[in-house]
């Protein structure tokens, strides 16, 4: 299948398709960001055998709207002795750091805002973004609880990544690529084909799979410490530190490190939809796949890894920060770089 | 008695600020209006002051200002997730003053009452246990079922937190008629959450690594204290007064004390003061299936209560194994209808005392872990 | 390194468990309703609100006196043989007291349920209304004196003049007519 | 066109923001504004199709040391009250820092002018350049990437070592 922008075909390469572009991601992400709130509030509601919201639109459907415009007109309060310059700027270097892992997410074949050849890792790199978000963000509240909340996510955000980056690092040595389109197409075919099950090739790959899902598995685990969701929210582990690094904000600063939050974990979906579920291929070969359906099995795909993150969240204990960096550094690491050098081997092998 | 450091590094080598920060009166995990005044190092806590006070309401100086019976609404708001059993230790006291013998009926309904909201209790506790662990779900699991055992009370008294149920020498009225299908219904269902509690959060692997060699309290130092309740019993004594010193008609029933083993960490840690809440939700469910096959149908339970309750001249110290530990009442009667003076010994407070002995050199993580495996209440503690 | 192993399994293995459990309540039967759609039922005897029925009610304060947080507040005017009204109660007995005020500061109240029970003609009782709430203390004191403002004014008279006659004629009886006649007291 | 104005954009966010990293009062401002100048440098990275040194950039020093900076500075109590100018700023200071900038700006501007830069006509878009230069680290440079990685692996452990150390 090829590859290629669609609005680039309709318009040609221009500033406007440029433009539309990248406006096309944040519609995505406002579109997304309220379904994924709404799924939180019902899924959360359901498991603990509530009804969840029902007020707002025919069984609450449109609670996310509410909060949203409830968000919009609250006070936007900066506390007196907080750094006021940082405190606003915090919530839009997370939010730009977000947004901008979109610019390279291939939604389908036709379509990825910007079509570079590093794609994963730059949507590895503009994760530091959060980081220095939430720092700034925690520092300038001048509030304990939130500098407390910042160090710990830095740290947590820092650590993780090592993992995090074997994982895409064998994902890059098995596609032969960190073009996110081209490991899509690495993948085309059956859902045997995606590396979860260790990629296309014949019979014999089966010794792989136990690797490639493990791997898949550790990918999961760091992109929930990434996103900061439980069992790993410590940074804002509310019975501890009440809200972390966002304790002191309120109103649509608030909003947007929400936003953030969510648009990493679609981020974080998308990259282990891309990487292991095989991306906008559909899983039953050449049936229901294309340039239009592409689309709608990244998304069901990236969707249905929010929601395991979301019903995570909603079973587990949050871990300690010793915890965390044990985890990270001493059961991640090691599995994670025993899966990559197994997998670089079945790669030269084969 | 040492405190387990949590790194092995000797941090007075180290030149460095240490940060005090304010837990509380408001935050989401000191349990009320807990204040915690933290020093810390790091994360690490090196020390922590509980300020208390906030929620003081003179309760054992209005005490002296109202007559006897006027009392127990008051007694009902000191630990009020489990007024029955507060009203328990008050009105035997008073009874035993004025040698009151209330009927076998009214000995049965009290002590499925005071069982029944033990477990109550114990849902609480291990409920804000789990959520200062991070773990929201089970708390709605066992507050859902807390609210059959409360619908229970409420169509008993009337009331489903603060009841003015146990009256001196009798109850406010009896208890409806399919009482004891209602309560043998409720046992089945805890029983039944307890069993999956277990499995989602007290055998989870993280908040076994959460709670575990936390907060290890040493009988020795219990002792000293004198901690009681799960408290005591987590770090292994078996003590418990209603096997020890059998008050009511606890000596009929067939019943264990559990205590902590250290079954995954240390004796005394959080997690065995909270798994020694779990058992003792089922030894109650057995208490209560025993009470309810005993207990008579017949009789008055009015019978026993006095006209004017005007205790003769004396003093009294009646103690009753509250959820939380021993809650004792001494009353001294100058023989008029207001008492002379009603002290209160809360378990709440007492075990809250504990606190930084056992919290210091722990992560500020467990700190609020636990404050949460204390189970305090702090309308007990300021009173 | 067993044990290494042992507790990175148990990690993998209790998180599954208890995802299991959650998936399995995620179908379950809602607990909750929507509230004042759907309410759950209140047992007749909870012990919500106060009610006072007026004419019921002898005035003999007892429920005052029993209050632990003293949130009753009754004030009574003596039936005068020379009323006009001739007051019967609601059991039909002859009405010794006026109950000019009876007021329930239901921001005090405790809900213990002690003055129900102490009331000999039953003339207080709980009700199952919980919704009550207002957004001024005043808006929490109940007034349930079934009297207007002119008929205390007159009954307050009419006790006025009869205890002045009365005293006159006692102390027409007893002694000399005193000098200085009390007001009030 | 486009590609001048998103030069001039970095250019100017660049120079704006190292003036402001190294000219505030304020250490905390300093280190933020060189999160503007090292993204601005990432972006400028991009203009040169040097993509992969891009995202290094911002992995690396945004992602790294920026928030090793950041830990450093927050983590000190009272930073923000500290004059982090020096105190007396004589003639003979001036002369020796001015002769001393100029030399170096000297030394900098002959190598850039003096160097034969592989100049590409075209902003083409250049296929793979991690390819490139995975293959020049592994073959032609290889001795300088291994040494390299040798002395990133003693400080890990000389790191290690003195955080163990009692």
């Amino acid at each position: 299948m090829e590859t290629f922008n669609f609005l680039d075909k309709i318009i040609g390469e221009s500033i406007l398709s440029a433009v539309l572009s990248a406006l096309l991601p944040l519609i995505f992400l406002i579109v997304y960001a309220l379904i994924a709130i709404l799924g939180e509030l019902k899924i959360s509601a359901w498991i603990q055998e509530r009804l969840g919201p029902m007020r707002t639109g025919p069984y609450g459907i449109l609670q996310p709207i509410a909060e949203v415009v409830k968000l919009l007109q609250k006070e936007d309060i900066v506390p007196t002795n907080a750094n006021r310059l940082l405190f606003n700027l915090a919530p839009f270097v997370m939010f730009t750091g977000a947004f901008a892992g979109f610019a390279v997410i291939p939604f389908s074949p036709a379509f990825a805002p910007a079509h570079i050849n590093l794609g994963l890792y730059y949507i590895f790199a503009v994760g530091a973004f959060a980081v220095i978000g939430i720092v700034m963000g925690g520092w300038a509240s001048n509030n304990k609880y939130s500098l407390l909340g910042a160090m710990r996510s830095a740290s947590q955000m820092i650590s993780y990544e090592i993992p995090g980056a074997l994982v895409v690092l064998t994902a890059a040595v098995l596609a032969n690529s960190l073009d996110l389109q081209e490991i899509s197409l690495a993948q085309s075919g059956p859902f045997w084909n995606w590396f979860l099950f260790g990629g296309p090739g014949p019979w014999t790959k089966i010794w792989v799979i136990p690797f490639t899902l493990l791997l898949s598995l550790i990918f999961m685990i760091t992109s929930l410490a990434e996103t900061n969701r439980t069992p790993f929210d410590i940074p804002e582990g509310e019975s501890e530190l009440v809200g972390g690094y966002h304790t002191e904000y309120s109103g649509m600063k608030f909003a947007m490190f929400f936003f953030a939050e969510y648009a990493n974990m679609f981020i974080v979906a998308s990259v282990l939809t891309i990487v292991f579920l095989g991306g906008w291929n559909s899983p039953f070969g050449e049936f229901m796949s294309g340039y239009f359906w592409g689309v709608f099995w990244f998304t069901s795909k990236a969707m249905f890894i929010v929601f395991l993150q979301i019903w995570l969240r909603w079973t587990l204990p949050r871990v300690r920060v010793d915890q965390l960096m044990f985890l990270g550094w001493k059961v991640l690491l090691p599995f994670a770089l025993v899966c990559f050098i197994v997998l670089s081997l079945y790669r030269i092998l084969y | 008695m040492t405190t387990r450091k949590f790194i092995d590094i000797d941090f007075s080598r180290i030149e460095s600020d240490r940060m005090r920060l304010n837990v509380g009166p408001q935050h989401p995990s000191t349990h009320g209006v807990l204040r915690l005044e933290v020093e810390l190092d790091g994360e690490v806590v090196t020390d922590v002051i509980p300020h208390i006070g906030y929620l003081h309401r003179c309760f054992e100086k209005i005490a002296e200002n109202v007559t006897y019976p006027q009392v127990i609404p008051y007694v009902d708001r000191m630990d009020y997730v489990s007024s029955m059993n507060n009203e328990l230790p008050y009105v035997m006291a008073v009874e035993k003053l004025m040698g009151i013998k209330v009927p076998d009926k009214v000995e049965y309904i009290r002590v499925i009452m005071s069982e029944l909201n033990r477990i109550a209790n114990h849902q609480i506790a291990i409920a804000t246990f789990g959520l200062d662990a991070g773990a929201f779900t089970p708390f709605l699991y066992l507050f859902r079922d807390r609210e059959y055992i409360l619908w229970i009370f409420e169509k008993a008294s009337g009331a489903r937190l603060l009841f003015n149920y146990f009256w001196i020498g009798g109850l406010a009225n009896d208890v409806y008629p399919t009482f004891k299908e209602d309560v043998l219904n409720i046992v089945k269902q805890v029983r039944k959450t307890n069993q999956e509690i277990e499995r989602l959060l007290i055998y989870n692997k993280i908040f076994i690594d959460r709670t575990a060699n936390v907060g290890i309290l040493p009988a020795d130092v219990a002792i000293n204290y004198a901690c009681s309740g799960p408290v005591l019993r987590g770090s292994g004594v078996q003590f418990d007064l209603r096997k020890n010193e059998p008050y009511s008609i606890y000596d009929r029933f067939d019943f264990e004390i559990p205590v902590g083993k250290g079954e995954v960490g240390t004796v005394g840690d959080s997690w065995d003061r909270n798994i020694v809440r779990m058992r003792e939700i089922e030894q109650s469910c057995r208490i209560i299936e025993q009470a309810v096959e005993q207990m008579p149908n017949e009789g008055d339970v009015q019978q026993a209560i006095p006209k004017k309750v005007r205790p003769p001249k004396g003093e009294i110290y009646f103690r009753c194994e509250n959820p939380k530990g021993e809650l004792g009442f001494y009353i001294i009667s100058d023989g008029k209808d207001k008492p002379y003076r009603v002290k209160a010994r809360a378990p709440s407070f007492v075990n809250l005392s504990v606190l930084p002995e056992i919290s210091r050199g722990y992560l500020f993580a467990d700190l609020i872990v636990i404050l949460g495996s204390i189970d305090i209440v702090l309308g007990e503690v300021d009173r | 390194m067993i044990d290494y192993f042992k507790s990175v399994w148990a990690w993998f293995h209790t998180i599954l468990i208890g995802m299991k459990i959650t998936f399995t309540h995620l179908f379950s039967k809602k607990v909750t309703i929507q509230y004042p759609n759907e309410r759950y039922p209140i047992p007749h005897n909870a012990k919500n609100r106060l009610q006072l029925y007026p004419d019921l009610c002898n005035g003999c304060m007892q429920c005052a006196r029993v209050c632990p947080v003293q949130c009753i507040d009754v004030e009574t005017i003596r039936v005068v043989p020379t009323d006009p009204d001739k007051p019967v109660m609601g059991d039909g007995t002859q009405r010794k007291l006026w109950v000019s005020v009876y007021d329930i500061d239901f921001a005090k109240c405790c809900f213990c349920g002690l003055c129900t029970t102490v009331c000999p003609t039953e003339a207080i009782k709980h009700t199952t209304d919980f919704e009550y709430s207002s957004y001024t203390r005043e808006g929490l004191i109940y007034h349930f004196s079934a009297m207007s403002s002119e008929q205390v004014e007159q009954k307050k008279k009419l006790f006025e003049e009869w205890s002045a006659k009365e005293k006159a004629a006692k102390a027409g009886k007893v002694a000399e007519p005193s000098s200085v006649e009390k007001g009030e007291n | 066109m486009l590609v001048e104005i998103v030069f001039w954009t970095f250019a100017v966010l660049i120079v704006l923001s190292a003036l402001v990293a190294v000219l505030s009062k304020n250490v905390i401002y300093s280190v933020f504004a060189l999160l503007f100048t090292f993204f601005g440098v990432a972006g400028i990275y991009v203009l040169l199709n040097a993509d992969f040194i891009a995202i290094t950039q911002i992995l690396i020093y945004i992602g790294g040391i920026l928030v090793l900076l950041i830990f450093g500075v927050m983590l000190t109590s009272n930073i923000t009250s500290v004059d982090i100018r020096s105190g007396q700023i004589g003639v003979f200071h001036t002369f020796w820092a001015g002769l001393i900038s100029l030399l170096v700006i000297a030394g900098i501007s002959y190598i850039a002018l003096s160097t034969n830069w592989a100049t590409s006509s075209s902003h083409s878009e250049q296929k793979a350049t991690i390819e490139t230069i995975g293959n020049s680290l592994l073959t032609n440079y290889l001795l300088a990437f291994e040494s390299s990685s040798v002395l990133l692996l003693i400080a890990i452990i000389g790191a290690a070592l003195i955080a163990r150390r009692k």
